[in-house]
């Protein structure tokens, strides 16, 4: 199934993908605009649920999931734009737990799990929460129910969570559960803690090896995206800035120290970009050394969204320590996107045992083309 | 005996002020700041000021004739260093009062001006500063905010910016143009302006830490008497030197000091607790050579002090150098904190109890050391141009 | 058949050659290279052109008009892809003559010099570049040496410098100055120079990783005929963009595939005899971000040669963005291996049997990467001016 | 012993160190100039032996031996300057092995030892070679010989090696021992290898944990003073070559985004003087925190100075590319210094072994005052 809509995603061309993004681009630009998202942080409006049934209503909750649950089968091409576009944007809203979830259970969970849950999800019915760092914390399991307190990403109003227990991973439906949100400093993503006791799980997906190693790809394809878009939004911002703001009878974009700096920024955006490209690209085709490349991506374009938010916030100065501009709204998203799935350590530790292993079969783990 | 009693005697000196600071020092005053509003705070500021005031340490740098102690600099850094030490509260807001204020009226102020405003700050009176403006940052010359004589008076019409506390000041040192024709330094005029006075509006500005330090002032019609000026008509810039001159070399010190025993403490509770990142070799690796990085800074900060206390001291580049080090060592270390933090260190609190407890706020907040008070891309001018004698093309 | 032969069928395209290269390339070339003096690599590179020329890999990339193959895209790639996987020679020294020479004359060279000119390469002539001069460098256009006419010869006296392999070139693509009163880029003549004309005198330039692969022209009273002159009089400016404008986009994807293949024999090797650096997390982390780069950049090559296969493409600045990130990332994976390598790594060797057995040398090289072909700090002005639109001041 | 030649330091006052510091410059500006190094890296001259001979006549090399050897008793401060001038010229000559040897030897040598080879080394009449990375090879001991290949820093005339042997280290004379030199990118320094077969030790040091802490401290603060000299010079040289290089028609010294890179090199010069300094200074005041400064002060100073010599070549353009500029032969002076001692990755692991140590006792590891 998982392979179904791989293949599906593998044979998607370039133009098909790039009209789909500046569709998403297009709407996002209006509707979670600079105003509205520092309206929105302020809590003088509720972008995130409007975006929420405008994502449903274009379908855009579904592009991971396959058609016959309701979705559009797009792999994780379709996922990785629209992380990016909400990225870019800074949007509000559960997108990586849920998104995240619904992939997991594509890839894992039985066809009665998976009609349960991915049809809801597809039509933008319900979100999901996943925990923040899975695998940190499991929950216990005594006879048929599970207990325990989970530090996740997702909505407080999100329907289920997808979270280890015992030996296997569960879903939990979450009405009436004891959820208390967490204030971030990323006020875009929501960050709860969910406190179970003896619940009864609504699904229990057998094989946790399996569907944890879904989940941690499917969230760390997910902040790596996220993280370029906001990498490169915040950076052609702070230059548009840059460009009108005047300091000794001369726009400050005029300066070449600061040029240089910029042309540094676009390197690192245009190579953030292509890594995560290539675990998209790789795990398309189901490549054995797709992982590698995907712990790497989360890793790396994390890492390199934290540097050039921060230098966006010094290259405007002043204002940059404001609240009112935008650079902190992305640092912010930037420093939670590099702590969530995995410690970077970890995830690169990961990629070099994996890397040794394949390479001690003999096998290559370096080629672009399947 | 009190404190300056013992000033003849530097470890009794020091005694004395670790034997007031144990007795004075609220042992909860973190805690209580944690969930303090802005209000809050400035009290606490306010009484704190008042209690160091009682022991003669409110403007102990200052000389004998201007109500100060006269105190040497091997003074003033024994008692920063057991300020840091018992982690007692720093006068951050009285900043503009206790140095760039004295550090202007001292050779540029009247008689009359020193005997009427000097001896207001161990009061507690609170003064900011109104240089830069929204279109002159870096290029401070630039300045806009205009001063226009009539009578006895001067009319202000403006705006100001970054002004720290304003919003609780009651006197502001203002640089504003008073010939818009003259070439930009040469048009410039230096007030003492009272912001108790009609026409002076105070806003707030929210910065990226959550926190609002700064206060933006949009100046209407304000008057202010001719006696206020500070130096000649059209003299402001050269007076203005005098204000960014000030000798802050102190504070840097005691914040370099503050900022040891913040990590020593961390390290050692990192040590109690084992914490995780002790096991990993590369943190660890990055952490010792912070320590390293840490312990050049702090000498180097000593350094600068002594040379000021020469008598000639030559400006040399060494404060612009290490503004470039320690900012940005400071800004790698909150970032590394932050890192190890993890999901836990982005729940939003903006103090904490305890060192680099919140991490985000510390990292948020280093900002103001490396946009602050000139730019470290301002710092690296100075250093190419003055100090490397690169030129200016 | 051939290899050309099998073009229509790109696999078996493939296959022929890899069964060429199999046959042709000695396996111990690189042996023998480690102790091959100037003149023994040169003689080896012309050798290996003659076998390239055997069958029908010379000129793969020219037009069939001018003698090439022309071959798609497609196949270049192919085989750009096999001779890094087999680890064959490359044709180094004969960039010029491939490259820049064509992308010159195609556009602009007289139907006479093409046919004159053009054959040469195939079998094995060489060409060198005489564009830089000891004061014009990044400023190229800035250029002094002179070119006076004389009847129907131009005499040239100047100085060239960065030519590289002129020390064994058989004509030179030369920029000199023909109006010097004109404005910098309009007083500018392109000839074609033949090297053994009397007046050529070329030292070669010894490079900091030891070797000499760029010569030094002094010019004195040369004389070029007029049909030598590649288009107009005083509109050598013109003509040079289109020299430096030459596709090297294979050169650089071959260049990429190469250190793939080094870098996955040197970590194979690793494991195998169970490196101690492997065992060191901070330095294994290390690593494998550098592959996470290395296969950005090599997606990133792929897809400036298709872009510049679409017929109108617009001039983006992604080839400079390339050459920062994998310019950089080079000297920083060779200085990584020298780090490794330890006090042995610094035993003097200037090329190795096996990838990185020689890091210092690798490491010394690696400026070639960031200084020649415009510095980095040139592509950087050329991101920032052209990609991101900031202003020149 | 040790002690005492350490007191003499710690009383030394800055203007004597500072004459000394301008005595040596004066000398090694004029010797050691550019025009003699590269002449003596293209084996046109001897620059190395004649500057040796300067150096004893002028009892450069007593400066860390004390008094009653014929030494001027300065500590660790003296040779600390010397290493620095040195570095600072790119001067050819042992005299990291030599000093360092001779530093063991006073800290750990008993007084008969110290009677034969001090005063040889103060006078410059012979000097010594050690080990490359001191404790990465034994020689193994049988009976009373010694046996093995050292790999070593100094000249192949060294008198004698100071090497681990079996549970000791031992002295060993070199005359008619089988040296091999080997050829380095840094041509202003030897190293060679020594075969030793059954040689009689001239003397051993029977406390090999002090004589080999000894010997990797003076070595280590040896490395990262030359380091500090080699980087503020090759950066010297650079801003001067700036402001004559001219470019689209200014000194290129005037482009900004040289310069915030020369301000940035030379804060890095900066700290890493005074990570030097910090190191000496808690060396001669006995501090049991010392070594941590001092493992630091070499892994960070060699690391620094690679990054700048580095930049420096980068700076110089194409010419800093050739082998007739300086950039590359300080570059390849801080790659050998970068390697020497010990890997930086072991130092910095030391560091924080013993700053762990330090801490657990309950004392401070960061005092600045003795």
């Amino acid at each position: 199934m998982a392979a179904k809509a791989i293949e599906t995603a593998g044979s998607l061309d370039q133009e098909t993908l790039d009209a789909l993004r500046e569709g998403i681009a297009a709407v996002l630009a209006e509707q979670s605009s600079s105003t509205a998202v520092h309206a929105f942080i302020d809590g003088k409006n509720s972008l995130d649920r409007e975006l929420w049934s405008q994502a449903a209503s274009l379908g855009w909750l579904g592009f991971g999931i396959p058609e016959q649950y309701g979705g559009l089968g797009l792999g994780t091409h379709g996922p990785a734009i629209l992380h990016t576009e909400i990225g870019r944007q800074a949007a509000p809203g559960p997108y990586i737990s849920t998104l995240s979830a619904a992939q997991a259970i594509v890839e894992t969970g039985t066809d009665a799990t998976r009609n349960t849950w991915l049809p809801r999800i597809a039509s933008g019915e319900i979100s999901a929460a996943v925990p923040a760092t899975p695998g940190a914390t499991v929950l216990t399991r005594s006879g048929t129910g599970v207990s325990g307190t989970l530090r996740c990403l997702g909505a407080r109003d999100a329907a289920f969570v997808l979270a280890p227990a015992g030996a296997a991973w569960v879903i939990v439906e979450l009405g009436g559960a004891d959820v208390n949100t967490m204030p971030m400093w990323d006020r875009t993503r929501e960050v709860i803690d969910i406190r179970l006791q003896n619940a009864q799980p609504a699904a229990v997906l057998e094989d946790p090896e399996a569907t944890s190693v879904a989940l941690l790809r499917a969230m760390a394809l997910a902040t790596a995206a996220d993280s370029c878009g906001a990498a490169r939004s915040v950076t052609e911002r702070t230059i548009a800035y840059m460009k009108t703001r005047e300091q000794f009878g001369q726009p400050i974009a005029g300066f070449q120290a600061l040029k240089h700096r910029a042309a540094d920024l676009a390197t690192k955006l245009t190579v953030m970009d292509e890594m995560v490209a290539h675990a998209i690209h790789r795990g398309a085709a189901d490549e054995p050394d797709a992982e590698i490349w995907v712990w790497l991506a989360k890793a790396e374009a994390t890492e390199a969204a934290v540097f050039v938010t921060t230098d966006c916030v010094q290259l405007h100065g002043g204002v940059g320590f404001t609240w009112d501009f935008d650079p902190h709204i992305f640092l912010k998203r930037a420093r939670l996107n590099e702590v969530l799935v995995m410690p970077n350590t970890a995830l690169r530790d990961r990629a070099a045992a994996m890397l040794a292993a394949i390479t001690r079969t003999g096998r290559s783990a370096l080629e672009l083309e399947p | 005996m009190t404190i300056l009693d013992a000033q003849h005697d530097l470890p009794a000196f020091r005694l004395a002020i670790r034997d007031w600071l144990a007795e004075v020092v609220p042992p909860d005053w973190r805690a209580r700041m944690v969930r303090a509003s802005n209000e809050e705070y400035v009290a606490f500021q306010r009484w704190w000021m008042a209690e160091r005031s009682k022991v003669g340490l409110a403007i102990p740098h200052w000389p004998k004739e201007y109500g100060g102690a006269g105190l040497t600099l091997r003074h003033l850094v024994a008692i920063a260093d057991e300020m840091a030490r018992a982690d007692a509260p720093q006068a951050r807001i009285f900043t503009i009062s206790l140095i760039h204020m004295p550090g202007t009226l001292f050779p540029h102020g009247t008689e009359e001006q020193k005997r009427r405003y000097l001896p207001g700050v161990a009061k507690g009176e609170l003064w900011c500063q109104g240089f830069s403006e929204p279109n002159s940052g870096s290029d401070l010359a630039s300045l806009r905010t205009r001063a226009v004589r009539d009578g006895d008076h001067y009319v202000i019409n403006g705006q100001k910016i970054w002004s720290s506390s304003s919003m609780y000041a009651d006197n502001c040192l203002l640089l504003t143009r008073t010939d818009p024709n003259a070439q930009k330094h040469r048009g410039i005029t230096y007030f003492i302006m009272d912001m108790h006075a009609p026409g002076v509006e105070v806003r707030p500005i929210r910065q990226a830490n959550g926190r609002s330090e700064f206060g933006e002032l949009f100046l209407t019609d304000v008057r202010i008497p001719a006696e206020n000026m500070i130096g000649a008509e059209n003299n402001g810039w050269r007076v203005a030197q005098a204000t960014l001159g000030s000798e802050r070399g102190v504070i840097a010190f005691e914040g370099a000091e503050r900022q040891r025993y913040e990590i020593e403490v961390f390290y050692r509770k990192s040590l109690e607790t084992g914490a995780a990142w002790l096991r990993d070799t590369q943190l660890h690796r990055e952490f010792v050579s912070f320590l390293a990085e840490m312990q050049a800074g702090r000498r180097l900060l000593r350094r600068v002090l002594e040379e000021h206390e020469k008598p000639n001291a030559s400006a040399s580049v060494l404060p612009s150098i290490i503004k470039l080090s320690v900012t940005v060592l400071r800004q790698r270390i909150c970032s590394f904190m932050v890192r190890i933090a993890g999901v836990e260190g982005q729940e939003f609190a903006m103090l904490a109890e305890e060192p680099f407890g919140s991490p985000m706020f510390d990292f948020m907040s280093a900002f103001s050391g490396t946009i602050a008070g000139g730019t470290n891309e301002i710092q690296r001018n100075i250093v190419a141009e003055r100090g490397l004698g690169m030129p200016r093309v």
